[in-house]
């Protein structure tokens, strides 16, 4: 069975097998600083499922949010609605990030490296940039503060290249102690949760190493989607399939919230149809909710 | 004392052109009627000030003006990119753009150490980024008891502070509820504030007595803005208009597309876009 | 989690003998129950740590619990002298009383450090004051955008934080409302944290989206006790004794009056003082 | 006439002058960061007689508050109940006090000297002191950074001293421009205010010169009650003889507190009769609200 074949026969997406991969990595006694996109449905997921105690924390200052629908920013009205206390952004970044309460953070972005170092900033040189992204946000920070991260990105030979244009977020650096060196204590991106698979660092290197495939995926199809040559674990696992309960509990919550984000439009405005995601690095496979540009923040 | 003034009274009063002006508000509250009124009174050369610069930032780059942008994070959330911004930076469209870029916790802590009077902010922050070889105004200083060294960044001190707010009293005291963001500190830290309200009444009607509220000798003018938050939202009383944001993206992508909305709905519209939208 | 236990198990578990303990609470909602417990538990060589010492202090450094004390206003509030805390300075009785002198914003501002997991906080403070030449944790660091000196002072991290407040609910999250000083930051700065409660409800009642309410997974243990901050008090509770304070001047002038009554009302209680205060 | 017999004679108290002069000298506009005692009393009494509109804060957090009695501790159920909202201690002190938001702070000590330099710590050597007094609590930065200070405080030999025993609060330091070569850029102790007089600091080397005597007090009394040779100025004002209504409202205002602060003695306790100011520097002229060792926090 060819890699596109047996993608098309699974009868989930690859995007969904990576929010549920993602989902199931969290415990319910996490507390998790969440961001939009791919993250804030892997962590929603694991509280609908898994982990209904999970502590989601959004950077708007929202503490242990529980929203119903997907919020479209990072602020919307259902995070506050029903967060258990909304703190100023200035305490949420001092106190929250900075004063070591998060157990896990969440990173994406347009670049990844094999030492896990994340791009969110430019392609292109800095000062005159192919494209300008959006920037860091949240995630220099998230980065180094909190206890560990988890990177959650769509994996292309575009995104996942052997060198980042521009280190916003700090992973491994050069690899090795290089952490230690900058006087960073926490441990870092311990896991990189894929569309095709799951990466951890090398214990010494840091280099990441592919310790987990997706169903129907091939090492083939990680290899031609790396931008470095990557290494596998001997043995290497397989992530299980998506069970009912996780897609039925995933698609739920994403109609949900395709329907929530669709009312309200402007009176007086003729929307476009909803826009495809254009942007170069975007793959779109989540309508909405999906691009990587946005999922730092 | 405070004074009570008309929105465009208020811009034409404290927003010169070439001063710098933070309009803040977290995704909730942000002041679209403000940002309208200076692009209706043609405002030039202004350093915007913002993390996130958000749909309005990219109304006011789009029609020119800015001259520099400070800010941390410059997306359409949870949509993509900023395509105003983007055309800016890339192709210096309709002008060139400088921009000074920090993260959310170094540009959160300057906006508190220029409410707390300090001349900068100290953070464990940036550790490892490249955003440090090109801003010169990240920094550091070493802890004078145990010699680790800290990222510092200089207090932010906007001209005038903008942001949007549920209600005033009617001595000018104001009544910020739900995500309240940077607004205590962008208003605590600026020379001037001006803050927009969805209504002004006799009673505040703070529901507890650690309610966030700004007492009226640290605002300059309040003006009364109903639904000036939109498509942003303000708790209590409209919701995120999320369909507008992702509606966004296709309106800005092209330069005269961009423009006409403009025209139709902010510079030809008597009142402000928030009205229409 | 958040443990539930009786108070006597809390401070049996969490404050061992030479440990460094912050009773905190400005004024407002100071934990005496807590307190009591721990001179009936006869702990010894505390570090205490606390902005304004109250009569908990003077009870518990009058009963010889202490070694050292960091604070930075050692006074009964509008009545006068704390006298067992000048009894302990002036003649080491009951035992010698190392003390480490701030300032309040010194104090407030390196409790907001420790909770912001910075080593140190920095300030314009102390400028001109005696108070730099006989504290060595006060030190200074430059702007390194201005120039200008600043006062810093390393973060506190007490081993253990004791607050009271209004309510907790099942799961062990707690509400403070009111004049909420430095618990915040005490309880986030700390290594383990207890809190006492008035209540412990099915609903927290938290009146506003942004009460100050700490999470279950910041609070190591909570213990109910009701009254637990008389003679001072709980906004929606009680009100603060005053008459009490003031006829603390007189039972703590005489070391064998304060001894007696301390026996009486604390030792000999085998609930805490509260109860019959 | 002889001095006692003036005192005698007149209708009101020297405490009561003093606090109706600090309370004259308080404007309508002002945001006040006001300490126990004899300042709370003066800024109230400002409140409910000329200066309606005037902020007070408390450092406990409260602003804006509006107490119908005097507050016994800095926070007082009563300022918190009143005020238009409560923050907390540390941004009390950063973005209010530290921020620049106040226009008159109040100090007062055991000791002033010449220079309105003020000791509220310790009287003998810091590390052997005669007398350990309750310290600086909120007074060294209110000293700094409120826009001007003034200081009330009852004269006597003893308090104003050439050459306090220990610099808890900077006044004018060694006189000049000695603020200014520390960098201070607030105006300083523009005030001070006694039982007997008016002192403000003369411009150039900001030695304290009595300005104005209260009514019925001479400039002997004063001389004998300084201790260092005062000078005063020329023309030497008087200050006006309290109102019917000033003092009416004071009295009410005392009457009030005093019986609130006797109830809700504790159960069980048997009180001694209200503790007379017996602290060596204690004059103990107004009960409960005048002890100077009190008066800064």
């Amino acid at each position: 069975m060819s890699d596109v074949a047996a993608e098309r026969a699974a009868p989930w997406s690859s995007a969904e097998m990576m929010a549920i991969a993602a989902a199931r990595l969290l415990r319910n006694d996490d507390v998790c600083f969440v961001g939009i996109g791919a993250p804030s449905l892997a962590c929603n997921l694991a509280r609908l499922t898994h982990a209904p105690d999970i502590t989601l924390i959004y950077e708007s200052g929202t503490v242990g949010a529980r929203p119903d629908v997907l919020p479209l920013s990072i602020g919307d009205p259902e995070l506050c609605e029903t967060a258990r206390t909304t703190v100023s952004v200035p305490e949420m970044f001092a106190y929250w990030l900075q004063g070591g309460r998060i157990s896990v953070g969440f990173l994406g972005g347009a670049q990844l490296d094999r030492f896990a170092n994340i791009n969110s900033s430019v392609i292109g040189p800095y000062d005159t940039p192919k494209v300008r992204l959006p920037g860091g946000g949240g995630a220099p920070e998230i980065a180094a503060l909190c206890r560990q991260t988890y990177v959650v990105m769509a994996q292309t030979r575009r995104s996942f290249v052997k060198r980042v244009d521009f280190v916003t977020s700090f992973g491994f650096g050069e690899g090795g102690d290089h952490r230690q060196r900058l006087g960073i204590t926490t441990a870092g991106p311990t896991l990189v949760i894929t569309d095709l698979c799951v990466m951890r660092p090398d214990p010494t290197t840091k280099e990441l190493v592919v310790t987990a495939l997706h169903p129907g995926v091939t090492r083939e199809q990680v290899i031609e989607n790396t931008g470095w040559p990557i290494r596998f674990a001997d043995p290497l696992d397989k992530t299980s399939s998506p069970t009912t309960d996780e897609l039925s509990t995933l698609r739920d919550l994403q109609r949900r919230t395709n329907e929530a984000h669709a009312r309200g439009l402007a009176r007086g405005q003729t929307p476009r149809a909803q826009p495809e995601g254009s942007d170069p690095l975007d793959r779109g496979q989540i309508p909405q909710v999906s691009d990587p540009l946005a999922r730092t923040t | 004392m405070t004074e009570f003034l008309s929105l465009h009274d208020a811009i034409a009063a404290y927003v010169p052109d070439a001063s710098t002006v933070a309009l803040e508000g977290f995704t909730h509250l942000i002041p679209f009627a403000a940002g309208h009124e200076i692009v209706r009174q043609r405002k030039r050369d202004l350093t915007l000030v913002r993390m996130t610069p958000d749909l309005i930032y990219d109304q006011l780059i789009g029609m020119g003006c800015a001259r520099k942008l400070v800010f941390s994070w410059g997306g359409n959330p949870g949509v993509g990119s900023l395509h105003r911004l983007r055309d800016a930076v890339e192709h210096a469209w309709p002008r060139p753009l400088e921009i000074e870029e920090h993260s959310h916790a170094a540009m959160a802590a300057a906006y508190a150490a220029g409410a707390a009077g300090l001349p900068c902010a100290i953070l464990r922050g940036y550790a490892g980024s490249d955003l440090v070889a090109h801003n010169t105004n990240i920094r550091s200083v070493e802890c004078p008891f145990t010699g680790e060294t800290l990222a510092a960044v200089p207090a932010l001190r906007p001209d005038v502070a903008i942001v949007h707010a549920q209600r005033a009293d009617r001595a000018g005291n104001v009544l910020i509820e739900g995500i309240t963001g940077v607004q205590k500190e962008v208003v605590l830290a600026a020379r001037s504030a001006i803050v927009t309200v969805e209504e002004i009444v006799p009673d505040l009607r703070a529901p507890s007595p650690n309610s966030t509220v700004l007492p009226h000798w640290t605002i300059t003018a309040v003006a009364l803005a109903p639904g000036g938050a939109r498509p942003s939202y303000a708790h209590g009383y409209y919701p995120r208009d999320n369909a507008f944001y992702i509606a966004w993206d296709s309106i800005s992508r092209d330069r005269d597309q961009f423009t006409r909305w403009m025209r139709e709905h902010v510079l030809e519209s008597s009142t402000s876009v928030e009205a229409v939208a």
